[in-house]
This record gives structure tokens, C-alpha cells and sequence, in this order.
């Protein structure tokens, strides 16, 4: 399992602050095109990627019991 | 009263001390913004001691902000006080001992550069990108701390940029996104403002005592409704030719063609801003929160409250029903964060 | 105005709306101690618009309150303004729709029991154990949600109590600690006040409208200065045979023995106060920051501006200098906290 | 390594927040009486310990890549 945690505004689109994927391995830019078509995230290309707690580029691979953030452009202050 | 006595319990904190107190009062900080997140910070630096604070903000005091924005109280909604007039009010009621500078302006590449100069910590309290790519340029360009913030709905972000040093905003974003959620189109609660508010507040000690080791080097991201919390090591994102903070920066946002330009349109109530382009496609579906929109292959229109708002796909905007600047941008990065 | 635009912003926040906004609106929220995490408490929740708040606190503003104490001015210290009626004032300012109570009292095991009754939500906002320890069990025993919270020097934990669910204040610390650090004998930075703050008055928000599955059941311990931030999970430290929340409650804390008990000695300028017994020992090592300590086998007294504190072994204090109960429990509870 | 993080009083009676020991297993029980020997913490006695972010018992046995955290009482407000 990778668990997917969404913030902001991303949680609305999806419905949800959680995701569980059940894949074994995939890249960064896989899993985002992968939530883009499940959830219709209208931002997530333009989102940051953690995986672990480490800032991720598109072609890291995520494991399965990685824990994956999302963070998407939040501009509000 | 003595000075010593109203920091007493700032100062039996060993990480600060009688030293680190001097050095705070000797101190100023820029705080950009004063919505929820700058008259936050304003409020907690002015109570630790920070010598002198200026707050610049170009708008007013309304409803919907007493329900995050601290120091603002029915009155100044009812007499319109510009937000730094206000908050400067409330502050020297807390501390006559400091300076505190309120500047009601349209921050701008010009007016903003000799006060990011002067300061020693500058903090972000604005509330859109277009501002904070400002002050990533202006922070890079004079060698200053800045300390990126933000929030909406129970989320938050923050993250401690040092020239020479961290990644700063360009690496993290690589391109300056379309949208940045806000908190008119999202909505927010205070507790998300005032998690952002108290690490922002934490690293600025840190910065003004020059307590190095203990800057945190870590990306924080916050949901406080689902109960998250993430510190991210961002090092990876930093980019030797970075137009920001690279080795040879061009400081895009600070360049003519790279800002937002606006312009009254006379005799026709209506203001022009010319700025990011937009998909009009993404446009569309952004819109719709706000009220009916029409399309067609060329532009995109809403009318919000008393005004009309037209995206063109050149990236210029109309905002028609007003002839003021600060009405217009007001309007635009409510919608476009 | 819409008391609906006011609060528009956290309407729009999904886990809220306009359905929890009306709740919030019909709610009581009793906040016990008005310092640094009462007034903060008590400002968001105000403007949140928690439609009753009651505020309890036996002092008055004094400097050293202003550095991290929110809604306070230098006007409050030179008036001696009690701090419950301060806020109170300031607040009113803030938010006009909703009711406030300012109570000032000490807070005792007869008083408190008709405030906890009435409230949906209690918070800790106390200085000493003592009270903690009395807000546990008459939480338990009315049934009321609590949420603990306590800071020092750049750390702070916070966790939500609720009856019948998770472990108590005495599970998790199995027996009164002898000593709670405070912060007049090691200091704190106003950024650990707004950590825990935060968290409560979230956890508050979500305890007034009922979104029970969003309750943090982790104990958040942190320290901003050092960057740690840690959830705990404390399920395992549930005691059944707990005497607070345990199958056979006998709630301790309000029996007769179980109180710490004072009374003026007439005619003496002095306070005794019966409580914990303390290690002399212990009490020497602690009391060495305040001033010169001298120590016998039957007691350790040490002299604090004018007035002096002699610790007896069976639990007895004597504050010599003064005749009033206030006075002496607040110097009391500054060294034990 | 076992790390220990210290928080509140106990950083300034040890001088530093974070301890490293080089230990191969010990009871939580145990590392109490370490720390305290080797650092007169005064109140370690009536602190909570957390191992891995979960609370510990005296018994429990801490393991090389631990993280304990050492939470003494606190009390101001």
C-alpha cells in the first residue's frame, strides 16, 4: 500500500485528505497522472511532491508503506 | 517601567537570554501584508521586542476578516482603517517601547526594494504569488532572510528562505503556479493562520539573535483538521540556475516584462491588469464559484458583485466597474491567489 | 451587518459551513485561567463566534504578562485590570454577537463544579497542577470534554480528554508530579503559547460541532526552538482502575483530603497553605533560582522580593508578608507550578 | 544508536535537547536511570517517556533506531 495524504484545496476535489493505492512501485509522475484520472485534481501538476518527508522529482520511484504528500500551490495569508 | 521586567520571562529562556533580548530590540523586521498572517506576526514580534516593525499593506479592515485577522475590532470595520493604520494603533498600545511603521501602499518592485533593504527579517504575510515572487527576487537581490507563509481552509505551509543557502520559492515551485488557493475561494479557520503565524514568528527570533543552528531547514506542512504534520527536506529542489537564486539570477519578477502592470482605463470605469496568462479552459471551471460565466474562444467573463471581470488569453484582465487600482487587484488575487 | 458575512470565510471551510457555524453559535466553552493560553483561547474562539464564553482568572495584568499574553495593553498593567475582565473588555470590541462572561475567582473544587456542568467544552488554560488535577475529575465526573495544555521555554504539549474514551491527565502522569516546570522559573517564548493554543482551539472547534472522527487522539508534545514536533499515541496509558476516569472513580482531587487548603493566619501577615508533600531536598535544589535558601530536617524557607516561603515536611507553606490567599497561592504555584 | 530527544527543563539541565547512546537494548526503566546518572536530570523520575512516538512503560525494552522522548512536567500557562 502507498499512502497518499492531499492537502488543501486538493482534499475538496478528491473528497478526501487520504488515499491508499494499492500498486507496488511507481514513479512521481506516474502516481500523478494516476490521481489526476481517479480524482480530477484540477492542480496536481502544478503540486509539490514528499515522499517520506523528502522533496520528490518526477522520475523517483514510490515503494509500497511509502507515505507520499501532496501540496499544491496554496496562496491564502 | 523597566524594560528589563516586561522581557523577564523571554529573557530566563536560555535559547534568547539578556543578549539575544538586546539584539531584538536592535532589530527590524518587514512584514508584507497584514491580513491574518501579518497582523499576527506584527501582534507576537511586538510583544517579544523586535525594535522596529514595518507593516505594509494597500487595503482596508471588513466583516470577513475579524473572524482570523487578530488586533482588528468592529470599529475599525465600521470607520474602514486601512489594515496597517489599525494594527499600528493596537500595537503601541502594547508596546510603546518599539517603532512600528505602517506604510499603506500597493507593494511594487519600486516601493518595495529599499524596504526589504533596511530590514533584517522579512516575513510573508501576503496573499498572493505574484507578491511573493516579488519579494523572492528582492530577497535574493539584497542578500535578506525571508520567510515564506501560507494557509487555507486548515492547511498550511511555511518555510525559512536564506540567500545563499536554502532553495528559495522558484526552486520549489519551479514555474509560478496559475492559481494559488485562497482563502475567499477555500475558505480558512484562525488556527490554520496562527500555526503558520507562531513558525514564522519562531524562525524570525531565530533569524534576528543569530541562533543559526537552530533554523529549521525543513519545509513544514499542517492540516489541523485531519491531524497532519510533515517537516520536508527540501534540498533536493534547489537549482544552481535558478533565475532567482542561482548563479546568474536574472530576477525575473523585478524586470518590466516579468511583472503584473496595471492601468486605469479612462472614461470607461474600468481597470486593466496585465499580468500571468491563463488557461482559459482552467479559468472556466475556477470561475463558476463565483457567480454565472461566459465564454467564448477568446476570453472569459464573471460578474461579481457590482463589478465584471474579463480574462483575455493574452494574459491581460478587465476588471470593469471601478476606476481604483487597489479595488481591482484586490478583486483579481482573490480569484487568481 | 450579516452575522453570516462575518464568519464567511470559515462557512466556506468544508469541515465547517454553515451548519457548524449555527452550532458553534449555540455552544458554551468554559476556559479556565486567563494568561498566556487563556487570552489567545478566548480571542479565537471569539471570533471562531462560540456563542458563550467563560472566562475564569483570579489575577491582574501585570508587565511581564505583556510579551506573550494577547489582548492585554500597557493601559491593563497601569489599571491592575483583572485579567478575565481585560480580555473581556477587548473582546466585546472584537465580536459584539456573542455573550462573554468574565469571572474572577479562584478557582476551588465548590466553584468551579457549577461552570464545568454548563459548559460543552472545557479548556486548560491554568498555571499549576493543582488545578489541572481538579478540572480532571470534575470533567469526569459532568462528563465534559477537556483539553489540556501546558508550555515552557519553546515547548508545549496538548491533549484532548474525553470521559469514557481515552486516558486522564492522571493516567497519563500516574502520580502529581511533584514540580511542574512554569514559566517564571525557566521562561517561555510567545510562539509555545500560540502552538498549543492552535491545536486547542482547533481541537475545540471540532468538539463543538461534533466531528468526532477529527479529534486528534495523539498527545502533541513539541519544541520550536529545537524543531521537534511529536504525535503520541498514549491509548496504552488508560488505567480501568484509574481513581479520575477508572470503573470506580472517587475523583481525588475534590475530596477534602485531596485539596490544597489556605487560610490567613490572623494577625501574622501570613498565609498557610496545606498541600503536597514536598521532598526538602528537591525544594532546596528548586528554590536556589529564587533567592538565598535556608534549610533545616523540618523545613526549607527562602526569601522572594518581600516575602518569605517556608516549606514544611508534612505539606504545610507559610507565605510570611502577606495577608492575602491570591497573593501567596500565585507566588506558591510560581515555584510549584 | 538510541537517540533521546529532551524537552522543556530537562534541555537545560542536560545542556542540549537531543542525546545519542550508544546502547544495544535497555528497558525504559533503565535508560532512566542512565540519563540520570550520567546527567542529574531531576525530574526524569516524573517524566513521561515515548518510544517511537507511542507512550512507553517501565518495562518496555528500546531497541538500537528508536527515538525516545523524554517529556517531564510542565506546567505553565
Amino acid at each position: 500500500m502507498i499512502e497518499v495524504l492531499l492537502f488543501a484545496q486538493l482534499q475538496e476535489e478528491a473528497g478526501k485528505d487520504k488515499i491508499l493505492l494499492d500498486i507496488k512501485e511507481i514513479t512521481v509522475k506516474e502516481i500523478k497522472q494516476t490521481l489526476q484520472t481517479q480524482f480530477h485534481l484540477s492542480q496536481i501538476e502544478e503540486s509539490m511532491v514528499a515522499v517520506n518527508e523528502s522533496y520528490a522529482l518526477e522520475g523517483d520511484v514510490i515503494q509500497p508503506g511509502d507515505i507520499v504528500a501532496i501540496i499544491p500551490p496554496v496562496s491564502g495569508g | 517601567m523597566s524594560v528589563m521586567n516586561r522581557y523577564h520571562r523571554q529573557m530566563l529562556f536560555q535559547g534568547i537570554g539578556q543578549e539575544g533580548q538586546a539584539q531584538l530590540l536592535s532589530k527590524q523586521v518587514l512584514i508584507i501584508g497584514c491580513g491574518a498572517l501579518g497582523s499576527s506576526s506584527a501582534e507576537m514580534l511586538t510583544r517579544a521586542g523586535v525594535g522596529e516593525i514595518t507593516i505594509i499593506d494597500r487595503d482596508y479592515v471588513e466583516w470577513t476578516n475579524l473572524q482570523r485577522q487578530h488586533l482588528f475590532t468592529e470599529e475599525d470595520v465600521y470607520q474602514q482603517t486601512p489594515k496597517a493604520i489599525a494594527a499600528a494603533r493596537k500595537l503601541k498600545k502594547i508596546n510603546s517601547d518599539i517603532n512600528i511603521h505602517p506604510v499603506v501602499i500597493d507593494a511594487t518592485a519600486e516601493n518595495l526594494a529599499s524596504y526589504v533593504q533596511h530590514a533584517d527579517v522579512v516575513i510573508d504575510a501576503t496573499d498572493n504569488f505574484d507578491t511573493r515572487f516579488l519579494i523572492n527576487d528582492l530577497a535574493h537581490k539584497c542578500r535578506k532572510p525571508w520567510i515564506f507563509g501560507a494557509c487555507v481552509g486548515s492547511s498550511g505551509m511555511t518555510f525559512t528562505i536564506i540567500p545563499g543557502q536554502t532553495p528559495c520559492l522558484d526552486c520549489l515551485l519551479k514555474v509560478t503556479p496559475m492559481f494559488g488557493a485562497t482563502c475567499d475561494a477555500v475558505g480558512v479557520i484562525g488556527p490554520a493562520v496562527q500555526m503558520v503565524v507562531t513558525h514564522q514568528t519562531t524562525e524570525a527570533l531565530k533569524l534576528l539573535i543569530d541562533a543559526k543552528e537552530k533554523i529549521n531547514s525543513k519545509l513544514i506542512i499542517f492540516d489541523l483538521w485531519n491531524n497532519h504534520y510533515q517537516t520536508i527536506d527540501v534540498s533536493r529542489a534547489k537549482r544552481p540556475n535558478c533565475s532567482s537564486c542561482g548563479e546568474e539570477p536574472t530576477y525575473p519578477s523585478l524586470s518590466y516584462h516579468g511583472r503584473t502592470k496595471t492601468e486605469v482605463l479612462c472614461g470607461r470605469n474600468t481597470v486593466q491588469i496585465r499580468g500571468k496568462q491563463y488557461s482559459l479552459e482552467l479559468l472556466e471551471s475556477k470561475l463558476a464559484d463565483y457567480g454565472e460565466v461566459k465564454v467564448n474562444p477568446f476570453l472569459v467573463s464573471v460578474d461579481i458583485d457590482e463589478k465584471r471581470l474579463v480574462f483575455f488569453q493574452d494574459g491581460r484582465t478587465f476588471v470593469h466597474g471601478t476606476n481604483s487600482i487597489e479595488d481591482a487587484k484586490k478583486l483579481y488575487y482573490q480569484i487568481v491567489g
